[in-house]
């Protein structure tokens, strides 16, 4: 790990002071132990705030998006012919490349409008995870060494084997190292074990309706409509959410559960070809709402009815965007 | 048995959401032959099968349909 | 010459097929006025028959409706159907056409096409739009989508029963009707007419039989005794039937004599509202029925049953009342508004012989009147009855039944001459009564003033008297004596008009009778009329009965005041419909009518005949030949609601002003029983291929299940034959239909997706598949679904007895014979010129073309003989659909240049006033619910819907009307509109497929805007489909109703986007094409620019010399080049090539480099002429041996006069070259055309030379097929070969060797030649992907370019503004490029003709803060309507170019592309409103 | 692409407990009236078979 992260602050440092980018997306130390944060670098002294570890938790690609769209915005009041391109360095692992490669097949930016770190991954830490394995103490501090997190806890010092708490998405990877980069920190890292990736879809799908039915309801009902997940999701950036929209009004703000479930059905649907499995909705759930449970049978339907992996490829088409008469499944069509 | 009594009280009502050229046109043929079918169907037209947002089928449900037809 | 200013700006299009269609729509759009006249009752011709289109086996309805819809509506074309063109009188520019309707006998502007009418209904007939395969009632239409949408009466005539009845009843009808067991309708039918069924079910003369056409076949139908049983069943009903009675009109009516006309006539002043009176000698009611016809014939009973109902109308009849005697003439005539006289003929005639006073002597008239009136007479044993008539039948008979023992006839001529009617002669025989013939009375014998005898004396016939029958003459000496107790002369009687005096001044004639008009039956004294016997003499009672009518009408209209006489001298024995062809149909022996037996007939009065069963009524009316197809019973005038149906129509002539008339009749398919050995029409299995269409159609007999005629099973081996009534001499039809090959393609293929075991095998001489992307659609159906094709015609066809199957034997190429049985034969019949050719090109002042198709112009293919008239379609030769649709355009195209000038001065303009402001107006909306009659109102309680609709919310008005569409609501519903101050208007009836337009207009007329407008269908989708669940389907309209109001509140006010338009085009290529189009578009007032890469004009056209028919294809263009460089609205840039086109339809600016360096043009829209170019081969040693040359070096040799030629004796063409391969896998349809013609001109100037031409199938189609036939004759050979065994060229010295393998030989052969020509087909332009790319309009696997649609849309683009023509397209010849480049013109026309193009209204929009500019819409536009500005960061919508599909909006996650008239909030408001 | 986005749609709604059989996809063509009444007649069925919606229904007003 260190190595990389030395890499990686010496790149980040060359980029800014060649002006090859303005920025760099990248994770820097959090205030709390055992944890990273986001941060923007733009001098290139603070490079060396940038580190790379398994506590580096959100999708980057998020905030590549935002920052894009505000420039533009401001850039709005500019003559088309003077406006000033900004190009966004971000450290990137499998699943932020995917998300960016969606942003680009969904023509929100230019590609040399982003400039990618590729990092090797092999996955990141479910924060609340961790804190059940160690009966809810409070970390005080922590090192991660040798596949082991060691910590000292509000009930003394405590010891976990990584592989037991790295996030559920990221013990299925089946894209850890980025599919496509400006430049490559690092060599790629190890594969997980994607075999398993729909099992648990698979499990749920053999049970009965009822037992499914009933799992969604109690799931939804944790819900408390606080959009996290929509604000950490990289593919969702619609300037207005449908959920804000009126005229019409497409969800109700009621108390009425139904409201609730569709609100979470719509947003889920929305993500068929364009959800890369990062996390980042799970990891910020204050609630804990099984998401990727839904969210792994979206992607499975568009793997097995369209061969299409949300973001796996620069060359595909939004797979809601075309239709394929030969290899599409038809079963779904009803004849009397 | 009350339950299965409640059910013969209870007849289904479901929408059909349909495009304009192709089976729009084909109903009012059926129509027009005089072909009898259930009367448990609502249509609503929309120029395009392309058109159906798979939301309304969703809101459909939400709003005690119970079931939705959609036909191209 | 007529002068500009003095063209009509209109057109008239005979036929309306799809081409006769199209072409009313070109012009209709580009502001030409169109008459679309049709002989049939709709439009849409063969096409609407059609299942699917090849070879994009679309469904041919579904593509064929729209156009039929628009047509329909469209305010510039006025449909005239049912109409034939009689003559065209002027010159072009300014016609005369005269036109005869023949009636419809429905009135369109009411008809709903509800179809009440056909239901009740009782004639069946064969439905010829099902290829007589189903069946249809004679009020019909052809199919539901029909346009006109409103039913047709078919009628031949007047059917000769009817029109042979006295008294004209409907007798085709009621029988009709008992045939179906209405037997009260058929009762009430006959009363229409008379009164009296119960005595003419029983005594008439019946004349109706006589003419019955059955006679012919075997006897005619017992119509005297089904009348008899329909008029006990009601007199034996409980509640009898009583006609409507009008109300009283206050007047009162005397009428002398109760007898049949007198009683008619009261019957029917009656039920007109008059009061009448009665007035009767005798103390009984009925006159001669009552005294004179005996009770074992008409019992008393019933005829007193009969005259009740007319009494029960309010008749007072006076019995015991003599005129004259106990009320003077004179006071009833000043007492009564006015006077019948139907005394009769109540005296007997005297013998005038000696002795004829004495007792014993009893006259026929008395004798029968007092025994009728219950007296006692007893005349004896021995009783001589004197007279041949009826009254002497009855005197003699009723003798018997009074106990005479002998009784006999004396008559003075023979039994053939006897006027008595034949069954009263037979029965009298039966009852053993005999008969004396020629003898005649001398004197009474007598001893003590009794009756002893009477003398007669033997007579003999001689020549015919005036009444036709010969006269009997005395035989001098012949006297004898005849013993006898009583003699009762009943030679005939006479009237007492004793009564009449003269100061009433009521003429009588000499024979004693009243004077009396033959129409009106009005005497010479106004208020007095006559009729019945009293008039004529001693007549029928039907005759009577007829009088009786006829005066009261004249007695109604003369008390109304109105002319008696007008309009009801009508001829009888004019069109009846009597012409049929009776022989061969099956014998039916007539019901045996039940008699009680002699022996008990002799001892009593009872009613001798019996009368029919029930069963024996409907078998005997199943009898009837329907002749005049529809039977008059008038069912479906009273199921009518709308009260559109009138039997009165006429047939009428009319005469219409035109500037240009358009010839597209169409064809006539084969008649395949000229094919005998095919047993079509006497095998069952065997079809027609348009009955097999229908077969597969879903709307067809069968709804598309694939079946067999005789046994309804689902075949699996089926036969398709081709070349039925094509290319075959043996019936006079030399050309090739150019369309079977295809059809049969698809026909197998379409059969085998309906019934997956289908195993099809088409029997063929040559596969035609010479159209576009033709041979990838016969590939197809050979590798992907396994169709088998036979080189090979068959022999001759047996039908097996047991199964029906069908053994085909046929010769292979080996000339061996094979046997094979199958399950189904289906003949693919050929073209024909349309029947009525010969009476059209007369009346159009035309010329045919030898096979009598419509002869056209080589140089214009819509051009006939006649300048003005032009001709489109299959007259013009036998074609498929897209080339049809070209040609229409074409001819519109050349219409519209003639009549340029006029443009827009006779079409109807639209002007709607002031659209309201809506601005702060709340929702207020309207609600109308229809009843349709009693489509909706019959099932759905609409007086409930409306109620309910009046407690949705918003809705301020709610009403129901009978039929929203008529033209009063329409009225009504724009003045509540107004009054009401309404916003919305939602309309709960039928489709908004067919009404919505309709309503709109309705609004717009309202100052509404016509998108503010809501449709609920009740009908179509409800009432039509849950007729037996009222009470749900009450309740399914509320709720469609509730959602259409709930959808209303969110619609807003539209305005269709407008766009300039720039009146000048862009022509890329200088071809034929090109400047075909651009000469053309410049007669049409336009401007153009052609933009041409090489150095000259003409393309390939250069290149041609003479084409197969002959024209000077060098002279031709050399014309063509003159007009286009003298034309001042043309400009020409050559060597030029387009570097960049921005813009879109209407607005296009187009930069274009040549020498003069870069040019920027502003343009409208763009015609795609570029063309293709001759394939250059590598194969058969082309470019490497001096000898191998292609067609056009050939063809440039012949014509150059080339010396080298005289040496070529040998010659081998090859077909093919580089076509229908792996590479290229498409026909270029000219090759085998210009092989031949090169052939033919060498054989023509050196008959000595060996040409042999190997191919793999000729397709010289349509009117080529002659050259081929001639080629052929001249001695040149053709071989054929396989792709996979493509002959060899081997090079051998001065000569060289073409290796061969002759399939009729079946080994190689070895050919030396001085010449291989090859026929190398043609290649695509391959700059056409790159001018694609700049007009973003796409081209075919093959690199042509593809059209919008490949049937009906074969000059357009997806892309509005873009058009294209000639071989750009697909491979052709000369003569399709001109036409297609006129089609290209007239499609851009519509565009050019424009000030401001109109963008439909309901398009798609975008809410620019919602969009995040993901491009998914982008993708997704198929008419690339809307895209990205990535510079605005959002979506943008070309209203112009969308065409409202919505699919953009639904692929948006933003929902920030909303659709207007469908936008998310109205979809939703219906959605939230199901409960 | 609508066939896509309901093929998916349907398997969604059917995984998270709202039975498949109540959204019906299927194609009619103009011409074919008696298939229109088929599908109504095999979709009132199939629904009838489920008994009433329950599922996302919204229940307050």
């Amino acid at each position: 790990m260190e190595n990389i992260e030395t890499k990686l602050r010496e790149e980040a440092k060359r980029l800014l002071l060649e002006k090859k980018v303005d920025v760099i997306i990248g994770y820097e130390e959090g205030t709390l132990p055992l944890t990273a944060t986001p941060c923007f670098i733009t001098k290139p002294e603070e490079a060396d705030k940038l580190v790379w570890n398994n506590l580096c938790t959100q999708n980057l690609a998020k905030f590549v998006h935002d920052l894009i769209t505000a420039h533009k915005n401001s850039q709005k009041r500019v003559k088309p012919e003077d406006r000033k391109k900004k190009v966004i360095g971000v450290v990137a692992r499998g699943c932020t490349t995917r998300s960016l490669i969606i942003h680009l097949q969904e023509r929100q930016y230019e590609r040399d409008e982003v400039y990618m770190i590729g990092v090797p991954c092999d996955g990141y830490v479910d924060g609340k995870g961790l804190k059940v394995k160690i009966g809810g103490a409070d970390i005080v501090e922590g090192s991660i060494d040798g596949g082991q997190i060691k910590m000292k806890t509000s009930d003394g010092d405590k010891t976990v084997v990584l592989k037991d708490v790295l996030a559920d998405s990221c013990l299925t990877c089946r894209f850890n190292n980025p599919i496509i980069s400006d430049v490559m920190i690092g060599s790629p890292a190890p594969a997980m074990n994607p075999d398993a990736e729909y099992n648990d879809v698979k499990e749920f799908e053999a049970k009965t309706m009822e037992e499914r039915w009933a799992y969604f309801t109690k799931e939804m009902e944790k819900c408390i409509r606080c959009n996290a997940c929509r604000q950490a999701c990289p593919s969702c950036y619609c300037p207005t959410c449908f959920v804000e929209q009126s005229q019409p009004q497409w969800v109700g703000i009621g108390e009425d559960k139904s409201d609730t479930q569709v609100f979470q059905f719509m947003r889920l649907y929305h993500m068929v070809g364009r959800c890369v499995d990062c996390g980042s909705c799970v990891s910020v759930c204050p609630m804990g709402v099984d998401l990727r449970k839904f969210l792994k049978k979206i992607d499975k339907d568009c793997w097995e009815f369209f061969g299409n992996r949300a973001g796996s490829s620069m060359e595909d088409m939004p797979p809601l965007g075309k239709y394929d008469e030969h290899h599409d499944k038809q079963d779904f069509i009803y004849n009397p | 048995m009350a339950e299965s009594l409640a059910n013969k009280e209870w007849e289904p009502k479901f929408v059909a959401i349909v495009c304009n050229w192709c089976t729009y046109a084909g109903a009012d043929l059926a129509g027009i032959s005089r072909i009898q079918y259930p009367t448990n169907v609502r249509i609503i037209r929309v120029p395009c099968t392309g058109r159906i947002n798979p939301f309304y089928i969703v809101k459909a449900l939400q709003s005690g349909a119970d079931g939705v037809l959609v036909s191209g | 010459m007529v002068k500009d200013n003095e063209k009509v700006g209109a057109v008239m299009v005979v036929g309306a097929g799809i081409a006769g269609i199209q072409a009313s729509l070109d012009l209709a759009n580009s502001g030409m006025k169109v008459y679309l006249v049709e002989n049939g009752i709709s439009i849409g011709g063969v096409m609407a028959q059609l299942d699917k289109t090849f070879p994009t086996n679309d469904c041919s309805a579904c593509i064929l409706s729209p156009k039929l819809v628009e047509v329909g509506r469209h305010p510039n074309v006025t449909i005239k159907t049912r109409r034939t063109v009689d003559s065209v009188e002027g010159e072009p520019g300014k016609f005369k056409v005269k036109l005869t309707s023949a009636p419809r006998y429905v009135n369109l502007d009411k008809c709903t096409g509800c179809g009440d009418c056909a239901n009740v209904c009782p004639i069946t007939v064969k439905a010829a739009f099902n290829g007589n395969l189903s069946e249809r009632k004679a009020i019909y239409r052809h199919f539901p989508q029909a346009i006109p949408s409103g039913f047709a009466i078919d009628k031949l005539g007047t059917s000769p029963c009817k029109a042979n009845c006295p008294t004209h009843i409907s007798v085709q009808g009621y029988v009709a009707l008992i045939a179906e067991g209405k037997f009260k309708e058929a009762l009430k039918l006959i009363k229409q007419d008379n009164p009296f069924p119960i005595v003419c079910g029983r005594v008439c003369n019946h004349p109706c039989e006589t003419a019955c056409m059955r006679g012919k076949v075997d006897e005619p139908i017992d119509i005297m005794h089904l009348k008899r049983f329909v008029a006990d069943l009601d007199l034996n009903s409980d509640t009898r039937y009583l006609p409507e009675k009008k109300e009283s009109k206050g007047k009162k009516v005397a009428i002398i004599g109760a007898g049949p006309s007198g009683l008619t006539c009261a019957y029917y002043l009656a039920v007109e509202g008059y009061d009448v009176e009665v007035f009767e000698a005798l103390p009984v009611a009925g006159g001669w029925m009552a005294v004179g016809i005996p009770e074992y014939r008409l019992p008393k009973n019933v005829l007193n049953a009969e005259i009740k109902v007319i009494q029960d109308l309010g008749v007072k009849i006076h019995l015991n009342t003599r005129i004259g005697k106990d009320i003077s003439f004179d006071k009833l005539k000043s007492d009564y508004s006015a006077v019948f006289i139907g005394c009769g003929t109540m005296k007997s005639s005297k013998l005038n012989i000696p002795g004829e006073d004495m007792q014993g002597v009893i006259h026929g008239v008395d004798y029968l009147m007092q025994i009728n009136l219950g007296k006692k007479v007893s005349l004896g044993d021995r009783v001589a009855v004197i007279g041949g008539g009826n009254v002497a039948m009855d005197a003699v008979r009723t003798a018997v039944r009074t106990g005479s023992k002998n009784v006999f006839i004396l008559y003075r001529r023979t039994r053939a001459e006897m006027p008595a009617s034949p069954e009263e002669i037979e029965e009298a025989i039966e009852e053993g009564i005999e008969m004396k013939f020629l003898v005649a009375p001398k004197r009474v014998v007598s001893k003590d003033g009794k009756v002893t005898g009477i003398e007669c004396t033997r007579m003999e016939l001689g020549e015919p008297d005036k009444s036709g029958r010969r006269r009997p003459i005395e035989i001098k000496g012949s006297e004898f004596i005849v013993e006898c107790d009583a003699i009762v002369p009943a030679i005939g009687q006479e009237a007492d008009l004793s009564f009449i005096t003269k100061e009433s001044g009521v003429s009588i004639n000499k024979w004693n009778n009243v004077d009396y008009d033959k129409v009106t039956y009005a005497t010479n004294i106004s208020g007095v009329f006559s009729g019945g016997d009293v008039v004529t003499g001693p007549q029928t009672v039907v005759k009577a009965v007829f009088s009786g009518k006829e005066a009261a009408k004249s007695i109604d209209r003369y008390l109304q005041g109105v002319d008696m006489a007008a309009g009801r001298d009508k001829d009888w024995t004019k069109d009846l419909a009597d012409k049929a062809d009776v022989s061969g149909l099956p014998k039916v022996p007539r019901e045996k009518y039940p008699n009680m037996k002699p022996e008990e007939r002799r001892t009593s009065f009872q009613e001798v005949g019996i009368g029919f069963s029930e069963a024996q009524v409907i078998a005997e009316a199943h009898r009837c030949l329907a002749c005049g197809i529809c039977s008059e019973c008038y069912q479906c005038v009273d199921a009518c609601v709308a009260k559109a149906i009138d039997h009165e129509m006429k047939v009428e002539e009319e005469t219409i002003e035109v500037g240009a008339v358009i010839a597209s009749p169409g064809f006539e398919i084969f008649d395949a029983s000229k094919r005998g050995e095919y047993g079509y029409g006497i095998y069952k299995n065997v079809v027609t291929a348009l009955q097999f269409e229908r077969i597969l159609s879903a709307s067809g007999p069968f709804f598309g299940h694939v079946q067999r005629i005789s046994d309804g099973k689902e075949p699996r081996k089926v036969a398709f034959i081709q070349c039925v009534g094509s290319r075959d001499v043996s019936c006079g039809n030399s050309w090739c239909s150019s369309v079977c090959c295809m059809y049969a393609t698809k026909e197998a293929i379409i059969g085998k997706e309906h019934a997956k075991g289908l195993e099809p095998t088409i029997f063929y001489m040559d596969i035609r598949a010479h159209g576009k992307d033709f041979d990838r659609f016969v590939n197809r159906a050979k590798d992907e679904y396994g169709i088998r094709y036979i080189r090979s015609m068959p022999s001759s066809i047996k039908e097996l007895q047991q199964t029906n199957n069908l053994l085909i034997k046929y010769v292979n190429q080996d000339g061996s014979f094979t046997e094979e049985e199958f399950d189904m034969v289906v003949l693919s019949v050929g073209l024909m010129p349309p029947k009525e050719a010969k009476k059209l090109s007369a009346s159009l002042g035309i010329e045919l073309e030898g096979h009598g198709f419509c002869k056209t112009d080589l140089e214009n293919p819509v051009q006939t003989s006649r300048p003005g008239v032009f001709v489109c379609g299959a007259f013009g030769g036998p074609k498929d659909i897209p080339e049809t649709v070209m040609e229409a355009s074409a001819a519109a195209a050349c219409a519209e240049g003639l009549l340029a000038s006029k443009r827009g001065t006779m079409i109807t303009p639209v002007d709607n006033p002031e659209e309201k402001d809506l601005r702060g107006q709340g929702v207020r909306t309207g609600v109308f619910v229809c009843h349709c009659g009693i489509n909706i109102g019959g099932v759905v309680n609409v007086p409930e819907v409306r109620d309910f609709a009046a407690t949705l919310p918003s809705v301020v008005y709610t009403a129901d009307n009978l039929f929203t569409c008529s033209q009063d609501t329409a009225v009504k519903m724009a003045e509540v509109i107004k009054e009401k101050d309404l916003t919305r208007v939602v309309v709960a009836s039928c489709s908004p497929r067919t009404h919505e337009g309709l309503f709109q207009e309705n609004c717009e007329k309202a100052g509404l805007n016509r998108y503010l407008f809501e449709m609920a269908n009740i009908r179509d989708q409800n009432s039509w489909v849950h007729m037996h669940e009222p009470e749900l389907a009450t309740q399914k309209a509320k709720d469609l109703l509730r959602m259409a109001v709930a959808k209303a509140q969110y619609l807003k006010p539209l305005k269709p986007g407008q766009l300039s338009v720039n009146h000048q085009a862009l022509i890329i290529g200088g071809g034929l094409a090109g400047i075909t189009a651009a000469l053309s578009l410049a007669d049409q007032g336009f401007a153009s620019t052609i933009v041409e890469k090489e150095d000259r004009l003409g393309g390939n056209y250069n290149h041609l010399y003479k084409t197969l028919e002959g024209l000077d294809a060098q002279a031709h263009l050399k014309g063509l080049l003159e007009k286009v460089y003298k034309n001042p609205l043309i400009t020409v840039v050559t060597g030029a090539n387009i570097e960049k086109i921005e813009g879109f339809i209407g607005n296009y600016k187009t930069t274009v480099k040549s020498k003069e360096g870069e040019k920027v043009f502003e343009h409208g829209v763009v015609l795609v002429a570029t063309g293709a170019y001759e394939n250059k081969p590598k194969e058969y040693l082309y470019g490497q041996n001096a000898k191998v040359k292609s067609q056009r070096e050939l063809e440039t040799m012949i014509y150059e006069k080339d010396s080298k030629l005289a040496a070529v004796k040998n010659i081998v063409m090859i077909q093919c070259v580089g076509s229908r391969d792996k590479e290229r896998p498409y026909c270029s349809r000219y090759c085998c055309s210009e092989a031949i013609k090169n052939a033919l001109e060498l054989k023509a100037s050196d008959p000595s030379r060996e040409i042999t031409i190997l191919y793999r199938d000729i397709r010289t189609f349509a009117f080529k097929e002659d050259y081929y036939k001639k080629a052929r004759e001249a001695n040149i050979k053709f071989i054929s070969y396989e792709e996979n065994r493509k002959p060899e060229v081997i090079a051998a010295g001065d000569k060289v060797n073409i290796k061969v393998h002759d399939p009729i030989l079946n080994e190689a052969v070895s050919l030396p030649a001085d010449a291989v020509v090859l026929s190398v087909g043609v290649v695509p332009n391959p700059e056409n992907a790159a001018i694609g790319q700049m007009l973003k309009i796409p081209t075919n696997q093959d690199g042509f370019f593809l059209e919008a649609h490949v049937k009906l849309r074969p000059v357009d683009f997806a892309t509005d503004g873009v058009f294209m023509c000639g071989m750009s397209h697909s491979p052709k010849f000369s003569d399709e490029t001109v036409t297609q480049a006129n089609a290209a013109v007239s499609r851009a026309c519509l565009v050019l003709s424009l000030d401001f193009i109109e963008a439909e209204g309901k398009t798609a929009y975008v809410n620019k803060e919602r969009c995040s500019a993901c491009g998914l819409c982008e993708i997704n536009c198929p008419y690339s309507a809307i895209r990205v500005n990535s510079a605005e960061g959002c979506a943008e919508v070309n209203a112009v170019l969308c065409k409202g599909c919505g699919v953009c909006t639904a692929s948006c996650r933003m929902n920030a592309v909303d659709l207007n008239g469908f936008n998310n909030e109205e979809v939703l408001a219906q959605i939230f409103n199901l409960n | 692409m609508a066939r896509r986005k309901f093929a998916t749609l349907k398997s969604f709604l059917n995984y998270i407990g709202v039975e498949g059989d109540r959204t019906i996809f299927t194609w009619v063509s103009a011409s074919e009236g008696d298939r229109w009444a088929q599908v109504i007649k095999g979709a009132t069925e199939k629904i009838r078979a489920l008994g009433p919606a329950n599922k996302i229904v919204k229940t307050i007003g």
